[in-house]
């Protein structure tokens, strides 16, 4: 199966795990690429077909993904990605997808009626990258209950007002130090 | 009798006993701190005093010297008055409560009758405690408090009025006097469990907090309260214990008998209800440290269903014995047959109540 | 109900056992060798000089950026008292933001700061938070005053991967003398 | 807080629900939870999680530090199961960069990653009797024991919970020379402890009757609200990650997986219960297998470099399936660093797993779940 650790890296790019073909093989109409990574393999969809792609995930036999694992957001700077970890408690085998959009348009559609554990998942990512799941129940901040206003995990985002202010406090502290 | 003056006697009696309470708190604290400490293998308060013993003296200076704290929307007299209205009403049970045979304020002919009545007055506290508040905890506080001193105080003057029954009294000291040779505790042992289960929930401890559940409700009515307001439900609580525990050890245990009927001068009177109600108030605490809370609806149940009924059979099972006028043995062997029925109940009770209910995930209809 | 009296038999048992407090600031537990405080500074009792030559690599290792650190040219190696070049001239920990990861204990090159091992580098209540700023004269007070007479300085993390700072083996025997000193001063 | 009016039938006592603000600052939930219940006397109608006072951006801030610095992190966000929070990233991290860890790291890890559980389930026992009402009782047994773990991992780390001792490719010292004799001992004190707290809560009537039968959930549900760990081993599916994805050196150890019937609160407690004890049992194996050598990868980088890749490790923790997803394009920094936390998952359910029981019931059911909120908010 496709959890079997691989020793190499990737650089040196293993052969893809059984599951690339499987998905071929349930979703043979939908653009699809694979690759492999350390453990699991990761399938691209296209935003499009997202949804169809999850729904045969979860209900076509040979893939079965019951569990949806965790959701996580990437920013690639030129664009925003969601990857969705799945697990097959049936058949024991995960795998991941991954889904891209630009980050000025960052719709997507929800995944939270499959499963319900997506529903916090999305509220996350939406809050801290800015996603728009379409059709999620409920799409409020979940960490900041107020909101924000920015997306913090955005790599756009810097950490650099904490660091000036790291900077006037040490150097006062030195100033006070020195008299 | 101090003094002549029955007035003078009267007033030297009350001066003990209103001396005698608070001290008794101030040391029980102490003591329950303690006890509770070693059933959890720490060593308790240590550091005020020589092993911690002025530690509940400094805490008393603390509680009557804090800022007596009231929260802005609350109702002023009815929250300032509730620790008033709970805590009255023990020190007048305590009136009527003989020690021994001679240490007592007043011996009143309908002693029980006044300590019964009286006691009931402090749930009315607590209810104005937990309105006046102005806090939701507190308000829920205050109800689960109504209902359950409410339905508890049906058993326990049930099994006390099965003791009167067969005493023939509700003289305290001549009910004491009565158990001369054999305490009632043999003869009506159902009585005396029902006795004991209601008095600690009267008491509001573990395993019925339910009131004043930390992790629940937070303190319930007393959680506006600070200072010497607070320090009041606290001296109340104490002091009731010590009101339950001096009752049981008087109706059950023969008081300041010794066991077998011997008469006792009045200074081994004194250590024998002592010894007796400490008993019972270390069985308190233990039991605080070893048993968790029950839920509401579970304890109102133990009390509708298994108490309440229980106690009306301690009453049929005294009716038919005093009428016929059967050897008191019976009544013994009855009455504890009752209460292995009773413990039994009470078993089944727990593993029934402990059934599967059916899965809630899928009726529920929105999204959290 | 039995499950009742088993719980009571257990609480029974508990209470006859021996209590496992220790009654704190009267009575303190032994802080074992490797116990991490936080980092100070170590001094040269051989040279009179902190180890630290103010080469940074503390400060840039650290994750939350408590560190301050500033380095001057050692008037004793003009002298030609000591081999060190450089030497430390300013040296901030703001303590209250230390995480006591122990990474600059790792980097470090010179084997001048540890992670304290005894109870002063873990008790530190101050009133101001400002207070918790410590200065290079703080940081070497533990060493210099040999209150802190044996720190743990096993090599730790990457060095064990066959990666050594260059100037180790000289500074460690170096080191073994000034600890033994250190020890009786 | 606005009282809500619900409107009445006809003929019915007009009553309303009340809204009872349960945290963040409430004995009962576990740090900074904050709950809003809806409570129709003394039944929860409605319930409203409010997570994120501990949202500390852990995810931000490990992405801006190196490899090695971001440990420190990971302990402060899974801050009862530090090591298993530590070994799941040190897997990560490894697995990128292509290390294998020598022998004797690798029992070093397992060994203290079982006591660490071990710990963490004292923790919620501990906790758990507080909930229903034990005063203190069961939290002062958990913690004695607890204590003596933390002395060993005093002894190893020099820390008491922010450990930062695993390192990518090993640990970071070598353990004391006594370490094999400290470890026996701790598992013999720790046997005896949870034979304490097996007497004291276990078979006691009243945890009985308050936590049998409460809010059960079928296997079903309990994977599709994304329960994971005891949580769902309750339910009655006999899945552990040390088992059904065997990482690390996890395949060389014989233990049981404790599994539940009904998923209800107490099935939850006896299988963190039984844990523990298979826990020891790992650890004991361990220590009779741990053997000598070197505990650092060799060749290793002063600064360590990760090539281009990404992955997702997932170890079971006390809590559950915590994992770690880890995208590097190359350099000394993570790029994007996110926490799979097995308690955010088991709370987003608290909701639909509450609604219609007691406020008390409520209490022992968040208690169950035994949540870390700095793993919750990260």
């Amino acid at each position: 199966m496709a959890q079997e650790p691989s020793q190499e890296t990737t650089a040196t790019g293993p052969a893809l795990g059984p599951l690339a073909g499987l998905f071929q093989e349930a979703l043979s109409g939908v653009q699809m690429t694979a690759e492999q990574t350390a453990i699991d393999v990761a399938i691209t969809v296209r935003r499009e077909d997202l949804l169809q792609v999850m729904k045969t995930a979860k209900e076509d036999e040979r893939l079965a993904f019951d569990f949806l694992r965790c959701l996580s957001g990437v920013d690639h700077l030129d664009e925003l990605e969601v990857v969705y970890h799945l697990y097959s408690y049936k058949l024991g085998h995960s795998a991941a997808v991954k889904v891209r959009c630009p980050p000025d348009d960052p719709h997507l559609p929800t995944v939270s009626h499959l499963w319900q554990t997506a529903n916090w998942h999305e509220r996350e990512a939406a809050e801290l990258f800015g996603f728009i799941f379409d059709g999620h129940p409920d799409l409020r901040p979940l960490l900041t209950e107020e909101g924000l206003g920015y997306y913090i995990l955005r790599k756009t985002h810097p950490l650099a007002e904490i660091e000036e202010w790291q900077e006037d406090y040490l150097k006062a502290a030195e100033e006070k130090g020195g008299e | 009798m101090i003094a002549d003056n029955p007035w003078v006697d009267g007033l030297a009696r009350m001066g003990i006993i209103a001396v005698a309470i608070p001290l008794a708190v101030i040391v029980l604290t102490y003591v329950e701190r303690k006890v509770l400490g070693r059933l959890q293998m720490r060593l308790g308060p240590m550091r005020v005093g020589p092993y911690g013993t002025l530690q509940s003296v400094a805490d008393t200076i603390k509680l009557l010297t804090k800022e007596d704290l009231r929260p802005q929307t609350a109702d002023r007299w009815t929250f300032e008055l509730a620790p008033f209205v709970v805590v009255m009403p023990v020190f007048l049970a305590f009136v009527t409560l003989p020690f021994t045979a001679d240490l007592f304020v007043r011996n009143l002919e309908l002693g029980l009758f006044f300590i019964v009545a009286v006691s009931g007055v402090s749930i009315v506290g607590f209810v104005m405690a937990g309105w006046g508040s102005d806090n939701k905890y507190a308000l829920l506080g205050g109800a689960r408090a109504a209902a359950q001193l409410i339905s508890y105080e049906i058993p326990l003057v049930m099994a006390v009025l099965a003791v009167a029954m067969f005493g023939q009294s509700l003289n305290l000291v001549e009910l004491v006097e009565g158990q001369g040779r054999v305490p009632f505790v043999v003869w009506q042992p159902l009585a005396f469990l029902i006795f004991l289960v209601a008095g600690l929930a009267e008491l509001y401890r573990q395993p019925f907090d339910i009131p004043v559940a930390e992790s629940e409700v937070v303190g319930g009515p007393l959680v506006e309260y600070s200072g010497i307001r607070w320090s009041m439900f606290q001296m109340a609580e104490v002091a009731n214990m010590v009101l339950i525990s001096v009752l049981a050890s008087l109706l059950f245990l023969g008081g300041w008998n010794w066991p077998l009927g011997e008469e006792v001068g009045a200074g081994l009177q004194v250590v024998l209800i002592f010894v007796k109600t400490s008993m019972f108030i270390l069985v308190f605490m233990w039991l605080r440290g070893t048993l968790p809370r029950l839920r509401i609806d579970q304890m109102m149940a133990f009390c509708w269903q298994v108490l309440l009924p229980f106690a009306f059979l301690q009453i049929i099972i005294n009716g038919w014995v005093l009428v016929y006028g059967w050897p008191d043995w019976v009544l013994g062997v009855l009455s504890g047959m009752a209460a292995l029925a009773a413990g039994y109940l009470t078993y089944r009770m727990a593993w029934r109540a402990a059934e599967p209910v059916l899965p809630r995930l899928h009726r529920v209809g929105s999204v959290p | 109900m039995l499950g009742v009296f088993r719980a009571i038999k257990t609480t029974v048992s508990a209470a006859l056992r021996k209590p496992v407090t220790v009654q704190y600031p009267k009575v303190r537990k032994e802080l074992p060798h490797r116990a991490r405080g936080l980092p100070v500074l170590l001094w040269d009792f051989e040279v009179v000089e902190p180890f630290c030559t103010g080469c940074q690599v503390c400060a840039r290792y650290c994750p939350v950026d408590c560190m301050t650190v500033a380095m001057k040219e050692n008037p004793k190696a003009v002298e030609g008292k000591s081999k060190r070049k450089k030497t430390v001239d300013r040296f901030y920990i703001d303590y209250a933001r230390c995480m006591r990861c122990g990474i600059c204990v790792e980097v470090c090159n010179f084997d001048a700061i540890v992670m304290n091992n005894t109870w002063e580098g873990v008790e530190l209540s101050r009133y101001d938070r400002h207070d918790l700023v410590m200065d290079l004269d703080n940081l070497l007070q533990q060493s210099h005053s040999g209150d802190l007479k044996d720190p743990f300085r096993e090599p730790m993390g990457i060095a064990h991967s066959g990666w050594s700072p260059k100037r180790r083996t000289e500074e460690e025997k170096a080191e073994a003398g000034t600890k033994e000193e250190g020890g009786e001063g | 807080m606005a009282t809500e009016y619900r409107v009445p039938h006809e003929k019915e006592l007009e009553t309303i629900d009340v809204n009872v603000n349960v945290g963040p600052q409430h004995p009962a939930t576990h740090g900074v939870f904050r709950m809003i219940l809806t409570v129709d006397g003394e039944q929860v109608v409605d319930l409203y999680p409010v997570i994120g006072y501990m949202h500390r951006g852990a995810e931000k801030l490990s992405e801006n530090c190196d490899y090695r610095q971001a440990i420190g992190y990971q302990d402060r966000t899974e801050y009862l199961g530090q090591f298993n929070a530590e070994f799941c990233y040190v897997q990560a991290v490894e697995k990128l960069a292509g290390i294998q860890p020598p022998e004797r790291a690798e029992y070093i890890r397992v060994i203290l990653t079982e006591l660490n559980r071990i710990a963490s389930h004292q923790m919620f026992v501990g906790a758990f009797g507080t909930d229903i009402g034990l005063f203190g009782t069961s939290f002062m047994y958990s913690f004695r024991d607890r204590e003596v773990i933390q002395d060993l991992f005093e002894a190893v780390t020099g820390e008491r919970m922010m450990y930062a001792y695993f390192r990518p490719g090993g640990v970071a010292w070598d353990v004391p020379e006594d370490f094999r004799e400290r470890c026996r001992e701790v598992v013999a004190v720790v046997r005896r402890g949870i034979d304490d707290i097996d007497g004291l809560m276990t078979e006691n009537d009243v945890i009985i009757a308050r936590c049998r039968g409460l809010s059960p959930v079928t296997p079903e549900d309990a994977i599709n609200w994304g329960l994971t760990g005891p949580m769902l081993r309750a339910t009655g599916l006999k899945h552990d990650l040390r088992r059904a994805e065997p990482y690390s050196i996890y395949d060389r150890f014989e233990f049981d997986i404790p599994t539940g019937t009904q998923g209800d609160v107490y099935d939850r407690y006896l299988v963190r219960v039984g844990e523990m004890r298979q826990s020891l049992r790992i650890a004991e194996q361990a220590l009779e297998q741990m053997p000598e050598g070197p505990i650092m990868a060799e060749g290793l980088k002063r600064t360590l470099r990760v090539p281009e890749g990404e992955v997702y490790v997932r170890n079971e923790t006390p809590r559950g399936e915590y994992g770690i997803y880890l995208v590097s394009k190359g350099g000394d920094k993570p790029y994007r660093l996110k926490i799979r936390s097995p308690a955010f998952c088991s709370l987003s359910a608290l909701k639909a797993m509450s609604v219609g029981t007691y406020v008390a019931d409520t209490i022992i059911n968040l208690g169950s779940f035994d949540i870390v909120l700095g793993e919750v908010d990260r």
